[in-house]
């Protein structure tokens, strides 16, 4: 494990499997992008496996931006998980 | 300010007034409110959590893209987070233009991406169930037709 | 009642409010306004005529219409006649529906056939000279594309 | 001439054209249509003959709905004629 930490939160009812909004984890060794993210996230608890399990019905944003599990990560980002948006 | 996210409710006409001016010749203005009945549903209020930060910067990106389409005067949105009770306005899109056609696609077009990319989130309160709300596809047909032109 | 001719000026937001209701989730509105700069011009008042007993006519046949295409639960349509200043409001149209799409296209077919059928004329002050306004084109291909679809 | 009338109301220029927003005027014998009509009301004044000269700029309402040079007229009819419309 390198120390080098990102920020991850989550909202909605994913706030609610994974039992908070927000948490820094180190990034993993070698990740490059939030596809590499992804184990180490789903290992944390059972209900973070629950939320991230079906990413199709998932949304990503990098920083504040939309970005998907392709977008590149870097220590110091923050990474959000949310489901598909309902405002308006 | 032309994006604001608040809990608090906002004024209607105000909003109109402010965007008068002497080149003004339209204004468009959508009001989104909390619909209580929806075929045998009874929603009695709802809570809208967002992602502070990125939901003022996204509102923001969604404006200059309008204002890149179309020659709008002035542009104001308005959305409220927090716990609503049915009936209660929840968003507000403003756009202001010489010309009316120009007022309307952009207000339509500022909606129909808030809808699809604004990081908001609805759960409705029925009796004592809350519940999130999910993602129309509706919603993401309204936004695709404006990238299929 | 939906649809008024009036001298005295309308306030947006109540007219908004007024269309809220259990059912409503969506409210779209149209303010036209006295533009009193565009390009090189300068407009300093308007008078508006109008045919009295076929304008309330025409915008309860056109109110008719747009109900008959969509499911709308109110229309408000409310047109000023006479003297109006740089910066008044001319005319507001408003509708509510249960979705925002109904709301939008109603709102702007409404404000389209307004413009092609009420009958309203209006004669523009620039200094002590008054001009008849020319009716334009776009206004016909706006009505037009709706009975193109 | 029959003694049954019909109502001209003019709207705009074309009021200013004709120096009246209103009158009456004697249904001119064997008279049906809008068309029908033309050559009386050019015929009473200067004024109503540029008013009316170019029927392709003018629109006509009868009994307070959009009609044109075709439409049937009868006796106690109101005949409107007018620029296109310019409101909203």
């Amino acid at each position: 494990m390198s120390d080098e930490m990102i920020n991850v939160l989550y909202f909605a009812w994913m706030r609610e499997h994974t039992g908070t909004a927000s948490e820094q984890i180190a990034l993993p060794d070698g990740a490059q992008t939030v596809g590499d993210l992804m184990p180490t996230l789903m290992a944390r608890s059972a209900g973070h496996a629950l939320a991230l399990k079906n990413m199709a019905a998932v949304r990503v944003a990098i920083n504040r931006s939309h970005g998907g599990l392709k977008t590149p990560v870097a220590a110091g980002d923050e990474i959000a998980f949310f489901p598909p948006v309902t405002g308006g | 300010m032309a994006v604001r996210v608040q809990q608090d409710d906002f004024d209607v006409g105000a909003e109109s007034r402010a965007l008068q001016g002497p080149a003004v010749g339209a204004i468009a203005l959508f009001v989104g409110t909390v619909r209580s009945l929806s075929e045998d549903d009874s929603v009695t209020a709802m809570t809208l959590e967002h992602y502070p930060g990125m939901t003022e910067a996204e509102i923001s990106r969604i404006e200059d893209e309008a204002r890149a389409r179309w020659p709008l005067l002035g542009v104001t949105v308005v959305h409220r987070v927090g716990r609503l009770l049915a009936g209660e306005q929840i968003v507000l899109v403003a756009v202001s233009s010489a010309h009316r056609q120009a007022a309307f696609d952009a207000a339509q077009y500022m909606m129909d991406f808030l809808k699809t990319d604004a990081p908001f989130w609805k759960a409705e309160e029925r009796g004592d169930q809350l519940s999130w709300v999910e993602a129309r596809q509706s919603d993401n047909d309204a936004h695709a037709k404006w990238t299929q032109e």
